[in-house]
């Protein structure tokens, strides 16, 4: 067996989170260098994907069905792309952001063994195994929320936890169910398979499952809180990329399955709906910066959801790539985003919004990557929100679907009115007393989250190429 | 170097790349932050002339690339794009100069002047844009840098002011790209063609097309302060003197006005717009706000606010030129769009240096002001009495070819349309002038802090009052605006 | 001679006037003022008309030019003008707004030039224009409570004025199909578009009912400033209306008759208002608006029956002259006369100032008397019906003028004016320079241009139109009163309360909605949150999910259409399974035009 | 009724019964268990998927992949005692 590259994706990291566990000293070079080495492997396994269209490993020579087949198409490479990226330029963050040494010692192998995890869902080809993904990458990602080690986090996290591992094993449950009636496990073989009745049970509860995980209204109810409370990195880590594992785990099983109906499908796009609505309420509510971030995930979550229900049954072939779109654009931007958010309590010392403006700390770059970022969420040009934004509503008005229009537009408002409670907040001078240093606060730090906003801001004039990319080796059957 | 196939794109890059720098800045680098300023400015000027001097020789300019299947990111250096790039260009030199002069002593200048250019060249883009989807791109960025201008002082009123600010342009926007989109889903292409690209469409399903002039122009129309959407701008007003000058009264509003130009003539092409029976009710709504615009801005006594109410109307002219359907009347459009913009720019500074220089910021506090400080409120003056039409002067000109372009469209009510506006206009301007120039200032009132206004302060409105004259007075000039626009209008009208 | 020598003309005044920002320049420039009208002067006398010369790049294409008319009211305004400035330079000389008055003036100067010159429309009611609003200045210049009423009052004139006059010409541009005034003279303009230019010039002219602002902004203005706005401002008015309407070329019958009828009462409704006035220069403001009442019966005559406007425009032009110069004499001997200091020189004046006056009322031989026969004899080429009454109007406003100028006389002495200290003599210089111009009138007029100066005809036919004319406008003076006395904006804000009032009760109304919706969306949420956890309604919703998917693919195994196929083969593969009914695909297909088309139109 | 068939309901009444303690127990050990037999449950019908008429030797790879569960499982149940008795703790000393 030869090492190629998509191995290396998977692999590369998990014996670098185990390295990282044992040298405890030396975590962050670890972590670093192993997160950099991962981005290499992306690489190449992205030039492979552009010449082939996809690329199918069997790891460790066995095939499918019985064995356990990797698998690279443009959606999935653009997802790893997007968690190797992102994941890189949030570990250049969380060098600064992580001062404590129990937090840095923990975080590296946490992060590397969830980046395991999401690589392994992205190039897994069979359910069972993104069973063993997402369980990874829960037990992961609880351990990244419970970091900060207060109290609040780790009730946060114990509940995160508890949904996440029932998410999980609804899931299994499913796989259960289409073992019992399949015989099989990977795509090909759900792509074949006849409706059945087991068939419409495993999928309830695969959806289910993969709902309680994604955190769509009403299953959202652990996410503000574990998001707000974990500390700024790991913050960006659980909003940009976690959520998306489940995501796309969705994407693909509602396109490999049979068709979902009609029905379901409005019932997911009605769920979005609630959940941008109820997600905007609440984030109007906020009072603290990181917890209105966290209700924007939920809301933004709802409008990835609409995305695919944007034009119905029959458009579900188009629409998951506006979802698609909306996945990449809400993961680099909401990383970003927590990061500033992160830098600006580091700086002004809490990040009640309210009290925003009695800083006499303005960390300017940290509330402008903040701000870049929300463009991006809330959806204007030219950001890569905006691309997504735009496919969802043109596809909904060309399907005469003008429900999912008006809840966008309600959304976009919504976003626009809890994001502008902040701007307030950071432009505000009046209740200061004596001169507002304008330039403080700016740090080495700001260079990551930043980047992650400039780049949510001008992927958006790339929308056409990664388009084209992700559209790379969908269908199943057609590869080799 | 004869040809340069990206020089819209340069134009755009000047000022937006002028701005992480600018931003970047330390406070104290004023000197720096002054000469980058003013030297990106100068350049911007300088490729815009360059620009403009191809363009007249008959070099197409078209800067594309795909964003979307099927959809561009497209920079266009037509005529009309022209008259409204090389209008913000020499304005925000001029501006740039006078903002400087005008927070020598103020706080947070890196950031002003960042988002500063960040507008100038959303305001290009908007002028360039090749089609709805990158006008649109445009016009939602110069909202969002807009914002943190007009909240730059950083008060309650101010956050209030750009809360209001916000709500309507982003509602706006956001209408705009619902427009947008269902423009694409319907033309399958949101490209500005001279002559329109819905004659179809309108021929077979007149009231999707209908309901599209409406969104579209509503939507637009927020920013263009068309009654009843124009309650941001005078609220606006409480960003510094040359936010108010460049942005509300030239880049913002009429960026507005531009959009409404673009989408009449050039996605639904005027004979399209007039046989879906639509241009008569922009025009009567352009005419409620010329009229109650007027009304407003008496009953001020806040002198920007007064300015502002008299934007409301005033930009309006331009909507109505537009709606008339007559050539005329375009060129009296496109003209008033130049013109108004060196009027209103004039007053605005004018009026930022009386606050700056004498404290004055109400009507009531006007005696006696021209004595005080009488190169501004020559310019000042000029300004007001072009705003009222007198010849030679731009306002004039304007109004002129409005007046005989609605008898062009039949219209004759359009000539005592302008007769009461200008009536109007005078009411509100006339006792500024007379309090300024023939009342005595009392000691309380005029002169509680002297203090002397820089050149960088006196030397702005004073030139663009000079070019109130001279677009005025040499409007039969070759390369003159008035000449431009009749170009122009002979390319929309295809004749 | 070129565009340039036009150009300078106009233009010397202006210079003089940016000139004049200069504080040290200001004594020689007010030495050098009576030399700012030199150069129309001079132009006037040494051009032999017509003449005309072209700036394309002006404005919408400028037009100047001289022709046997303009020349006339060239030479002669640039006269009073002359006459006008030397006085001001004594008068003003320790006043402390010199140099305001000064920029006034000349910037009043040039347009009042400027239009005499132009030969379109633009340049035309640009200087118009110019000269109207710079007469502000003048005539507010004393800013006592008086000079201030009546420089409101004139301003609100002005304006109107303008406005209506921009109308007019648009029009007649529009009709004549070029903005030459020359064209616009030989082209059949539309009545609506005669009416504007007439009522435009008429505010000029001071013609009742338009007058009411003429005797107070006479009255309050300086005497320099007096006698240019009395002698040779609104002259402008009437020479517009022999620029600009097709006069002798098409017939206006009701234009016609309404000016002549407003003539004929201005001629002794004005001797009725002007007695009561209680000082000299209203006296002689009310005066002025009586002469324009002649000039307006001649003009009425014209636009009755076009073929008698050969009679009668040499006759109206000399007319003009003549009010001009021995008006602005009268002004000027109202200051004369104030300046003096021993009661000798006030005799002296007294009897100088009665030349003008009886020159004016029309003694024979001067030229007063020689304009009203001249004119009556025109106005027998007009309507027949009209001549008797014309005849004796003309004949009694002799004796109408005459009483003004007693009564002016008798206010010298009665309510003596006001003057600053100066030399006596040399305001007295000016005066009688202007008093000899208009006696010697007669002679100098065939010198000046021997054709103009050769007139004599006949007249007819009326209707009773101006009654409600003048019920219109005297319901606008009465808001126009209503106005002026409770200050302008306080009027306009007076219209403009219910509209106020009602987006204001709006705005409450709004706020209290606001408000509560406020409370509202601040209590639900808490609720519902509140309530949500309570009953752990989100772990609940797992287990409804779970079932609601159930039902819902239950529910569809059991109907009969459904679309089976995973998605990604619908667009990719579809024949290659097999699985899809074809009724499926063509109602794919079918949707996609429907949506895109239909869907908005609901 | 065949033996798998009750096993196999049986396993789906184990992850009714875990599922339904998961959704309403309070206590913070309680769910943990309930997930515990969730898990349980879904091994059961995993294993009965191995089960084959008796000549046929059952499919192996159902229990490959219950094995793994399992151990996914435990390592989960591990985590989430951990985090049960550091917050314990934390709660007790906020007590003292």
């Amino acid at each position: 067996m030869t090492i190629d590259a998509m191995t290396l994706t998977l692999f590369l990291p998990l014996f670098g989170a185990m390295a990282a566990f044992v040298f405890p000293r030396v975590a962050t070079g670890i972590g670093l260098v192993t997160v950099v080495a991962t981005c290499g492997a992306v690489w190449l396994l992205a030039l492979e994907v552009l010449k082939a269209g996809a690329v199918v490993t069997p790891l460790g020579g066995w095939e499918a069905p019985l064995g356990i087949a990797l698998r690279a198409d443009g959606l999935s490479l653009a997802m790893l792309a997007m968690t190797s990226g992102v994941g890189l330029l949030v570990s250049l963050g969380a060098l600064d952001a992580l001062r404590d040494l129990r937090q840095r010692q923990y975080f590296w192998p946490l992060w590397l063994l969830l980046l395991t995890g999401m690589n392994g869902v992205y190039l897994g080809t069979d359910i069972f195994n993104l069973y063993v993904m997402i369980e990874v990458i829960a037990l992961a990602a609880v351990g990244l929320t419970v970091l900060s080690g207060t109290k609040e986090a780790l009730r946060a996290g114990l509940e995160y936890m508890y949904a996440s591992i029932l998410g999980a094993l609804l899931f299994l449950m499913g796989v259960g169910f289409v073992y019992l009636h399949l015989g099989r496990l990977d795509f090909a073989g759900l792509l074949e398979a006849e409706p059945s009745g087991a068939l419409s049970a495993a999928l309830a509860l695969m959806l289910v499952g993969l709902l309680l995980k994604t955190a769509l209204f009403p299953l959202h109810f652990w996410l503000p809180a574990a998001h707000a409370n974990a500390t700024a990195p790991a913050s960006a880590l659980l909003s940009g990329l976690v959520v998306k594992a489940a995501l796309y785990i969705f994407l693909r099983l509602t396109t490999y399955v049979p068709l979902p109906d009609e029905i379901l499908v409005a019932l997911i796009g009605a769920l979005g709906a609630g959940a941008v609505l109820w997600g905007g309420v609440q984030a109007l509510r906020a009072e603290r910066l990181k917890l209105l971030v966290a209700w924007s995930t939920v809301v933004q979550i709802g409008l990835i959801f609409i995305a695919f229900a944007r034009a119905g049954q029959v458009g579900l072939t188009e629409s998951w790539k506006a979802a698609a779109l909306l996945i990449l654009a809400h993961g680099v931007a909401k990383a970003a985003m927590f990061l500033a958010a992160g830098r600006i309590k580091d700086e002004v010392g809490h990040d009640i919004i309210r009290d925003l403006d009695r800083a006499e700390v303005r960390p300017t770059l940290a509330q402008f990557t903040f701000a870049l970022a929300a463009i991006s969420i809330i959806g204007l040009p030219p950001s890569l929100g905006f691309i997504g934004k735009w496919s969802l509503m043109e596809g909904a008005m060309a399907a005469g679907y003008w429900h999912w229009v008006a809840i966008t537009m309600i959304g976009t408002l919504l976003s626009v009115a809890y994001f502008s409670r902040v701007f307030a907040g950071f432009l505000r001078f009046d209740r200061v007393r004596g001169p507002v240093g304008e330039h403080q606060g700016w740090a080495l730090a700001d260079v990551a989250p930043l980047t992650l906003a400039i780049a949510s801001i001008s992927l958006g004039l790339m929308a056409a190429p990664i388009l084209s990319f992700i559209e790379l080796g969908y269908a199943l059957g057609v590869t080799p | 170097m004869t040809d340069m196939p990206l020089l819209p794109l340069f134009i755009l890059l000047t000022s937006l790349l002028a701005s992480p720098i600018l931003f970047a800045l330390p406070e104290r680098a004023a000197n720096l932050r002054t000469s980058i300023n003013l030297g990106v400015a100068a350049i911007k000027v300088a490729l815009v002339a360059w620009l403009g001097w191809k363009v007249s020789q008959g070099v197409v300019y078209d800067v594309r690339f795909t964003v979307l299947p099927g959809l561009d990111f497209k920079l266009q250096a037509d005529p009309l794009a022209l008259l409204f790039v090389s209008l913000s260009a020499i304005l925000w030199l001029i501006t740039t100069v006078y903002s400087v002069g005008y927070l020598e002593s103020g706080s947070h200048r890196a950031r002003f002047f960042g988002f500063f250019s960040l507008c100038v060249a959303a305001t290009v883009g908007v002028a360039m844009a090749g089609n709805l989807f990158t006008f649109l791109i445009f016009y939602e960025l110069l909202t969002l840098a807009t914002y943190p201008l007009v909240i730059h002082r950083g008060s309650a009123e101010a956050l209030r002011a750009g809360r209001i600010y916000l709500i309507y342009t982003l509602a706006g926007g956001l209408v705009l790209l619902l427009g947008t989109l269902g423009l694409w889903i319907v033309a399958g292409t949101t490209d500005f063609v001279p002559g329109g690209i819905l004659a179809d469409v309108a021929a077979e399903q007149r009231l999707v097309a209908q309901m599209l002039f409406v969104v579209l122009v509503g939507a637009v129309g927020v920013k263009a302060a068309l009654f009843p959407f124009h309650a941001w701008l005078p609220i606006a007003m409480v960003a510094p003197a040359p936010v108010s000058a460049l942005l509300h009264a030239v880049a913002v509003v009429k960026a507005g006005a531009f959009g409404i130009m673009r989408i009449v003539y050039e996605i639904f092409g005027i004979e399209t717009a007039q046989a879906l029976g639509m241009t008569a009710p922009l025009a009567a709504l352009a005419a409620i706000t010329i009229i109650f615009g007027s009304l407003k801005a008496i009953t001020q006594d806040d002198i920007k606010k007064r300015l502002a109410y008299s934007t409301v109307s005033q930009v309006s002219y331009i909507t109505l030129g537009v709606a008339l359907a007559s050539p005329i009347a375009a060129v009296g459009a496109l003209a008033h769009l130049i013109h108004q913009g060196l009027m209103k720019i004039t007053m605005f500074m004018a009026a930022g240096n009386l606050a700056e220089g004498l404290g004055v910021k109400k009507v009531s506090q006007m005696n006696g002001v021209g004595r005080a400080m009488p190169g501004t409120m020559l310019a000042f003056t000029a300004a007001a009495l072009a705003m009222i039409g007198l010849p030679p002067l731009a306002g004039f000109v304007s109004k002129w070819y409005l007046a005989q372009g609605g008898l062009d469209a039949g219209a004759v009510w359009v000539v005592a349309l302008l007769l009461g506006s200008s009536l109007l206009n005078a009411i509100y301007f006339l006792p500024m002038l007379y309090r300024a120039w023939f009342r005595d200032g009392t000691e309380t009132e005029a002169a509680p802090a002297r203090q002397r206004i820089g050149w960088m302060l006196a030397a702005p409105p004073i030139t663009t009052a000079l070019m109130v004259l001279a677009v005025g007075g040499f409007a039969n000039a070759p390369f003159s605006p008035l000449e431009w626009t009749r170009f122009v209008v002979a390319i929309e009208y295809q004749e | 001679m070129t565009l340039t020598v036009y150009l300078f003309v106009v233009g010397w005044p202006l210079v003089m006037a940016t000139a004049l920002l200069i504080p040290q320049a200001r004594p020689i420039l007010w030495r050098m003022m009576p030399l700012a009208p030199l150069p129309a002067l001079l132009l006037g006398l040494l051009v032999s008309a017509p003449q005309f010369v072209t700036g394309d790049w002006f404005v919408l294409g400028l037009t100047m030019g001289l022709d046997d008319v303009s020349r006339l009211f060239l030479i002669f305004t640039s006269v009073l003008w002359i006459a006008a400035s030397s006085a001001a330079r004594h008068w003003m000389r320790e006043d402390p707004r010199a140099t305001w008055f000064a920029v006034m003036f000349l910037l009043a100067m040039s347009g009042n030039l400027g239009l005499i010159l132009s030969k379109d429309a633009m340049a035309f009611y640009g200087a118009f224009a110019l000269m109207s609003f710079a007469s502000y200045g003048l005539v507010v210049h004393t800013r006592d409570a008086a000079a201030r009423k009546a420089a409101l009052l004139y301003i609100v004139f002005v304006v109107v004025g303008e406005l209506i006059l921009f109308s007019g010409l648009v029009l007649a541009a529009t009709q004549a199909g070029s903005i030459l005034l020359a064209d616009m003279r030989t082209a059949e303009l539309s009545g609506l578009a005669v009416a504007l230019l007439l009522v435009g010039f008429g505010i000029k002219l001071g013609v009742m009912p338009l007058h009411f602002w003429l005797p107070p902004a006479h009255g309050a203005a300086p005497v320099p400033a007096s006698a240019v706005l009395s002698g040779a401002m609104i002259k402008a008015g009437l020479f517009g209306i022999m620029s600009a309407v097709p006069l002798g070329v098409v017939a206006y019958g009701d234009h016609g008759t309404v000016v002549m009828a407003a003539g004929m009462v201005t001629v002794f409704a004005a001797l009725l208002l002007g007695v009561q006035q209680t000082s000299a220069k209203p006296v002689l403001g009310f005066s002025s608006v009586s002469q324009m009442g002649i000039i307006a019966i001649g003009l009425g005559a014209a636009l009755m029956t076009p073929g008698a406007w050969v009679a009668i425009m040499p006759v109206l032009v000399f007319l003009a002259a003549h009010h001009g110069l021995s008006k602005g004499a009268l002004f000027l001997g109202v200051g004369a006369w104030a300046a003096q200091t021993g009661r000798v020189g006030q005799i002296v004046l007294t009897l100088a100032f009665m030349v003008p006056a009886l020159v004016l009322a029309g003694l024979p031989i001067t030229s007063g008397a020689l304009g009203k026969e001249a004119l009556k004899a025109a106005l027998t080429f007009g309507s027949e019906v009209w001549l008797p009454w014309l005849t004796l109007a003309l004949t009694l406003s002799g004796v109408a003028t005459t009483l003004l100028m007693a009564r002016a006389i008798a206010l010298i002495w009665l309510n003596p004016p006001k003057a600053p200290a100066s030399k006596p003599e040399a305001l007295a210089l000016p005066f009688l320079g202007l008093a000899g111009l208009a006696l010697a009138l007669p002679v100098i007029w065939p010198l000046l241009d021997a054709t103009m100066a050769a007139p004599v005809l006949d007249a007819t036919t009326g209707a009773l139109w101006p009654v409600a004319l003048g019920v219109a406008i005297a319901l606008m003076v009465a808001i126009t009163a209503y106005a002026q006395s409770i200050g302008l904006a306080e009027f306009i804000n007076m219209l403009t309360a219910p509209a106020r009032n009602l987006s204001e009760r709006l705005g409450n109304f709004w706020a209290v909605k606001r408000r509560a919706a406020r409370r509202l969306g601040a209590a639900v949420p808490r609720t519902i949150e509140s309530y949500t956890l309570q009953w752990r309604l989100g772990q609940t919703a797992i287990a409804g999910l779970i079932a609601a998917v159930l039902v819902i693919e239950a529910a569809s195994s059991l109907r009969d259409v459904r679309l089976v196929t995973p998605a990604l083969r619908l667009g990719l593969t579809e024949q290659d399974i097999g699985l899809q009914t074809p009724e499926v695909e063509t109602e794919i297909e079918e949707r996609e035009p429907d949506a895109i088309l239909d869907e908005p139109v609901e | 009724m065949t033996p798998d068939l009750i096993y196999g309901l049986t396993g789906i009444a184990v992850f009714a019964i875990g599922l339904t303690g998961a959704l309403c127990a309070q206590d913070r050990l309680r769910r943990v268990l309930a997930l515990k037999l969730c898990s349980l449950g879904a091994g059961f019908l995993l294993v009965v998927a191995a089960w084959r008429e008796p000549p046929a030797a059952p499919d192996p790879v159902p229990h490959a992949l219950v094995i793994t569960g399992i151990v996914v499982m435990i390592s989960a149940t591990a985590v989430a005692l951990a985090l049960i008795r550091r917050l314990q703790s934390l709660e007790a000393e906020d007590d003292d």
